[in-house]
């Protein structure tokens, strides 16, 4: 049972505030988990803003430095990782995908460079037939050709086929480890589902593991095996994504849960109107 | 390239004005490659002599043909100007883009001195130098001071834009896709660098031709060459003004102000059009 | 004086407070000689009735937000009204949006208030928050300034904010504090009319949920209809009285949300709502295929017939014209036979 | 308050490195030059006669001791620096024995008054005119206006002082073209003196306010034209708030924020232009007193002007960046 990719006891902490008020604002606090290398899956950290879940993502990219504990990938230290060669290697095998696709490509440049650039500098290839066939490969995996993608720039494509052309790039390499950070908060509902639906077949058909980062607990609980939910830097509860987010037994993360709407008038109804007479209740008690 | 020129001369009537301008004045500068006497040789036509079929722009009292000395003055007014910009890009260049690129210590000491340059007076300090220097001042080591107390003002602003682009996704995006630091910088950051290192090219340009004329019209440069400067200069000496040889004051005014409409409009016009956000809006983004 | 808690959503009150007819809105635009014509509001008809939460619910590039910037009388070029009318009914007047300024420019904040989605900055960064209060509101009050600020005061503490907020700048509140704040300054004349254009999308979601159920208790007691713009239909679940969906710049769907819910009646609304996973429930859920039309030229006939399960030939040449069907309207050639979620 | 301490702290740690800094270049380039001050002053001396060589070697004795010229050269810039913080540089040699502090302080409250005066003016009616200009787009005043000012922007102090002085000095003879004041007045706060101070000042004044206002007017145009899209000026307009409140209060404020922080930065060049003007209008003010003593080779007054300008710009530019906290609270409340 090796490990494909280990935190060991990460923290992750910025000095703030002017020469009289130093004090350091941990961003992650004592975050610890592994990921098998012979069973992918996909791992995913749920989290609202200023949670940590991010400098999680960039640290294990290798974007950041842990302040504290020692990530592992394959048994090597990711922050050690300096050589432009060794980061070539790590990058093969471990890919992003970002949050807004329409930031994540350069408008001014179009689509296929990056998967040609990807093609040429992690697949050695020379020709322009081998490296358009390799991103022509990659993009049957999400459902695309290049024919769609050849020239074109990010304006002319939705939010969701791009986010699918950022997938299909990453997979070129064919990495072991995919990290998306919030990779549908910015695609239409409609479109959502076929990315987090991609997500199980690389998982299942690639073998890719899948680190998903994000806020949506009804996605999360739609397509993740396991889970972990941090609230400002710390570990509030994890396991399996059924159980954890099915029945949450912290208190965090049941507010959290109870505050989904769910995609029904009545349920959701119910639950503003809950809120409501909360809020009334603090009013009136104050204002006595 | 041309279909821009193209696009540019049909839309945009800055640019078709400023282009005009700096057109003419620059064959006109380019001219005096051609000039029938040497620039320098004075006493050679008859003084004083007001504008003519023989003389289209007069003589000076030192028995030059105004219309020649203008357009070599011009020429070398622009070449000091362009060398100054040349070098203060370089300058502002690096410093703008390893401060905005590196970020940390080296930004913070960068700026800083960036910011300490910037508060300097530089007309005091360019006269300071003149004056220490006297006959040994050359008009390349006029430029290299000059450059070098032109650039800071335009390395912050190179900075900030390079600073942004160091924080966008599409530059982390290029990373992992395997592009090296040259191919980041030139194909995916160099299109929003370009207006900010244009635009301000335009203006130290200006800049520095205002200053070569400032200096040269106090007689603080080499004024055996024939600058703007130099021109209004031995106007001067030989109270031209007051003794009515308006035309000696007059036409090289009349030209560097000419030239100074044309880089301006130029600049102006030609920033707007290579500026991203209007070059996605003609893409249709 | 203010209204004794209004029953809930007192559907009787037929007569409606804003009426939409044929609007047309397109983007016009001239770079360097190329031009393009982005059709973003086409030929829109909808009406809402007082004391209703009406939510409109599209996508990116659905041309929603158009709307409402044409609906709240605030375009700039290149956005222009083509044609159509936008009219409100205030106080027994109608008052036309675009044929009669000086009257819509007394109405602003006096009857029609605006939330908009970056609310994070709606606030002037260099002055306190208590003269953005004075700048929209003052006017409208008729009340002495001391008057006027224990007005506001009890506005504030009503909907649960701290009145000493009026003294502070808006970098220093939180987020949501500064969305409680817009909400608190859209309401605190007591408008008639509230367009709220997706006031909790940048909310986290414990935020949204108490955001929703402000917005929920201000409308109740107001009795004001409320636009309620977002792409999220499970905050149209939550809130809205009638959804209306935009497709392409069009009204493709419009009813009341539970019967919507139970029984969509467009196949792009069924899809919409079919797509949104839920807590407790992993069966696959699918997407749309293709890709949202380009509102620079859109398909022909229905606009959703590239990516429609159900389109048939006519589909392709003719646009379904909206039509009313059970207690709402639904513009669809097959509209009966949408399976349900 | 921590962000106020903290802005003020960095403003004055730049201060005092803006004034290290500048008299240690005046002090570097004065040293480094090939040319020895010594022998050009003594040849300056020695062409009117008075070779003999006894008191040349005397007038050396005395000269290199008189530009601190003795020691190494880290004794030569210690003492650079006891001189400057004593204001003592020493007599000034074309206007011998009067010292060249006396000098300078004689002619700086000329040079102040007239750069507060058209900084002041040229600032004010360069962002009001760009503001209006970026507000109102399409109204044809003020873009002539614009474009009026615009042309004025890129020529130097020198040609547009020099186009003033032909038109008034010849075309239009209304307005004195140089100096001060009148000759004959007793200097002093008469209303007389006052007066003709003033209509002396109007021409110099006017040339830096012209030289000036266009790129006041370039910078606030361009910044109004981005605030007017922002969430707050949008949003005030759907809140009906009246267009005059919505451009002073939600548009210019915004947009002063960075030219004041332009205002300090531009504060080098303007006193440059202030040094062509002054001379060209032979306005008493340092900056005519600084190329005076070029054409003179007075040593030490040259370098005693450059090294007090460069205190007095960088002391103004101190002052303007204490007043950026009073406009910008995020500044002033951490």
């Amino acid at each position: 049972m090796s490990a494909l990719l280990q935190l060991d006891h990460v923290g992750r902490s910025y000095p703030v505030g002017g020469f009289f008020a130093r004090r350091q604002l941990q961003a992650v606090k004592d975050l610890s988990f592994t990921l098998n290398a012979d069973r992918p899956e996909i791992f995913t950290i749920v989290g609202e803003s200023g949670s940590g879940k991010t400098t999680t993502a960039r640290m294990i990219l290798g974007n950041e430095v842990p302040t504290s504990g020692v990530i592992r990938f394959l048994g090597q230290d990711v922050a050690a990782i300096r050589s432009r060669k060794d980061r070539l290697a790590f990058m093969a095998k471990v890919q992003p995908i970002f949050q807004n696709p329409f930031e994540a490509f350069n408008p001014l440049t179009t689509l296929d460079f990056y998967l040609y650039s990807t093609a040429r500098r992690f697949l050695g290839l020379r020709t322009r037939a081998e490296i358009e066939a390799a991103a022509d490969k990659a993009l049957q995996h999400v459902g695309l050709s290049l024919v769609e993608v050849r020239g074109r720039y990010s304006h002319e494509l939705s939010g969701g086929q791009l986010q699918r052309i950022a997938v299909a790039r990453a997979l070129i390499p064919s990495p072991k480890l995919i990290v998306a950070d919030e990779p549908v908060s910015m695609v239409d509902a409609s479109l959502r589902m076929s990315i987090v639906n991609l997500f199980r077949t690389l998982r299942d058909d690639l073998g890719v593991t899948i680190i998903y980062i994000t806020h949506d607990l009804s996605t999360a609980y739609y397509i993740s095996d396991r889970v972990i939910i941090m609230h400002k830097g710390d570990v509030i509860e994890a396991g399996d994504a059924r159980a954890v987010l099915g029945n949450p037994s912290e208190d965090y993360s049941r507010a959290l849960r109870n505050a989904v709407l769910p995609p029904d008038p009545v349920a959701a109804r119910r639950i503003i109107e809950a809120r409501l007479e909360r809020r009334r209740a603090a009013l009136t008690e104050a204002g006595t | 390239m041309f279909s821009i020129l193209r696009d540019l001369l049909r839309f945009n009537v800055e640019f078709l004005i400023g282009f005009l301008l700096t057109g003419t004045i620059f064959l006109f500068a380019a001219a005096h490659f051609f000039a029938p006497y040497p620039d320098t040789a004075i006493y050679l036509l008859p003084p004083d002599m007001p504008p003519s079929a023989e003389f289209w722009l007069g003589t000076t009292s030192r028995g030059q043909d105004v219309f020649w000395q203008i357009s070599g003055a011009i020429w070398n007014t622009m070449t000091f100007g362009l060398t100054v910009m040349i070098l203060s890009r370089i300058v502002a260049l690096a410093v703008g883009m390893v401060s905005g690129y590196l970020g940390g210590k080296a930004d913070e000491v960068l700026m800083t001195i960036n910011d300490t340059l910037i508060a300097l007076p530089n007309i005091p300090i360019l006269l300071l130098v003149y004056f220490v220097m006297r006959d040994q001042m050359t008009w390349p080591l006029l430029a290299l001071t000059a450059a070098l107390l032109g650039w800071n003002y335009d390395a912050r602003l190179i900075r900030s834009v390079t600073l942004s682009l160091r924080n966008r996704e599409f530059t982390r995006h290029a990373v992992f896709a395997g592009m090296s630091v040259p191919q980041v910088l030139i194909r995916q950051h160099l299109p929003y660098v370009m207006p900010v290192v244009f635009f301000t090219a335009m203006n130290n340009l200006i800049w520095a031709i205002g200053l070569e004329v400032t200096l040269s019209v106090l007689g603080f440069s080499d004024v055996n060459r024939p600058t703007v400067g130099g021109m209004i200069y031995w106007a001067n000496q030989h109270q031209a003004a007051v003794s009515g040889i308006w035309w000696w004051l007059v036409f090289p005014i009349v030209a560097v102000v000419l030239l100074f409409l044309g880089l301006f409009l130029l600049a102006i016009s030609i920033n707007e059009y290579i500026d991203p956000r209007s070059r996605l809006s003609r893409m249709g983004g | 004086m203010h209204a004794t808690l209004k029953p809930e959503a007192s559907t009787s009150s037929a007569d409606p407070v804003l009426r939409v007819d044929n609007l047309k809105a397109y983007y016009q635009m001239n770079y360097f000689g190329v031009s393009r014509e982005v059709r973003a509001v086409d030929d829109i008809t909808l009406t809402i009735r007082r004391n209703e939460i009406y939510g409109i619910a599209g996508e990116s590039s659905s041309g929603k937000s158009s709307l409402i910037k044409t609906i709240a009388g605030a375009i700039r070029p290149p956005l222009r009204v083509v044609s159509g009318s936008v009219r409100f009914d205030f106080d027994g007047r109608t008052l036309d949006v675009y044929n009669d300024p000086e009257a819509m420019k007394a109405a602003r904040w006096r009857h029609l208030s605006y939330v908009m989605q970056g609310s994070m900055n709606v606030l002037n960064p260099v002055r306190r928050v208590k003269h953005a209060f004075h700048d929209f509101a003052f006017r409208h009050m008729g009340l002495s300034p001391s008057a006027f600020r224990a007005r506001v005061e009890a506005h504030l503490e009503r909907i649960g904010l701290d009145p000493q907020v009026l003294e502070s700048y808006p970098h220093q509140l939180s987020g949501g504090m500064r969305q409680r704040l817009a909400i608190g300054l859209a309401t605190v004349c007591e408008p008639e009319f509230i367009i709220a254009d997706e006031p909790t999308t940048a909310l986290d979601v414990l935020v949204q949920q108490d955001v929703l159920a402000l917005i929920k208790d201000v409308q109740m007691r107001l009795g004001s209809s409320i636009i309620f713009v977002t792409h999220d239909m499970t905050v149209h679940a939550a809130i809205a009285d009638r959804i209306g969906i935009i497709y392409a710049g069009r009204l493709v769907e419009e009813g009341p949300s539970q019967a919507m819910f139970e029984q969509p009646q467009h196949p792009y609304t069924a899809h919409l709502i079919a797509s949104l996973p839920r807590i407790g429930d992993t069966t696959r859920r699918v997407s749309l295929p293709g890709k949202p039309p380009n509102l620079a030229d859109p398909p022909s006939g229905c606009r959703f017939h590239p990516r429609c399960p159900l389109a048939i030939a006519k589909c392709e040449t003719e646009s379904p014209p909206l039509v009313p069907r059970g207690e709402g309207r639904v513009a669809c050639w097959r509209a009966g036979e949408v399976a349900a979620a | 308050m921590d962000g106020f301490a903290k802005y003020l702290a960095r403003r004055f740690l730049q201060f005092i490195l803006v004034i290290f800094l500048g008299v240690s270049l005046a002090f570097l380039i004065t040293h480094l030059s090939p040319v020895d001050p010594v022998e050009q002053s003594v040849s300056l001396m020695t062409n009117f006669g008075a070779t003999d060589p006894r008191s040349v070697a005397l007038l050396r004795e005395a000269l290199s001791e008189l530009y601190g010229l003795q020691g190494s050269f880290f004794e030569q810039y210690l003492a650079f620096w006891g001189r400057v913080l004593h204001g003592d540089f020493g007599p000034s040699l074309s206007s011998f024995p009067t010292p060249v502090m006396s000098l300078i302080m004689g002619a700086l409250p000329w040079t102040v008054g007239l750069l507060t005066l058209s900084v002041l003016i040229s600032w004010c009616l360069g962002n009001l005119l760009g503001a209006l200009a970026g507000y109102f787009r399409s109204n044809l005043l003020l873009k002539l206006s614009g474009a009026a000012v615009m042309a004025l922007h890129p020529v130097p102090a020198y040609i547009v002082g020099l186009l003033l002085l032909l038109t008034f000095g010849f075309v239009w003879p209304v307005l004195p073209i140089s100096g001060g004041a009148q000759m004959n007045l007793q200097p002093g706060f008469s209303l007389a003196f006052v007066g003709s101070v003033i209509v002396h000042g109007l021409l110099p004044a006017l040339t830096l306010v012209l030289v000036g206002i266009g790129s006041w007017f370039i910078s606030m145009r361009s910044l109004v034209s981005n605030i007017v899209t922002d969430d707050h000026v949008v949003y005030a307009e759907l809140g009906g708030v009246s267009s005059g409140t919505i451009f002073s209060q939600y548009v210019a404020r915004n947009a002063l924020l960075p030219q004041l922080t332009g205002l300090a930065l531009s504060l080098g060049n303007v006193f440059g232009g202030a040094v062509i003007t002054e001379f060209l209008f032979n306005y008493p003010g340092v900056g005519r007193l600084l190329i005076q003593g070029i054409y003179s080779g007075d040593y030490s007054l040259v370098l005693g002007v450059t090294t007090m300008s460069i205190v007095a710009v960088a002391v103004a530019v101190f002052v303007i960046d204490l007043l950026y906290p009073l406009i910008d609270p995020r500044v002033r409340l951490g």
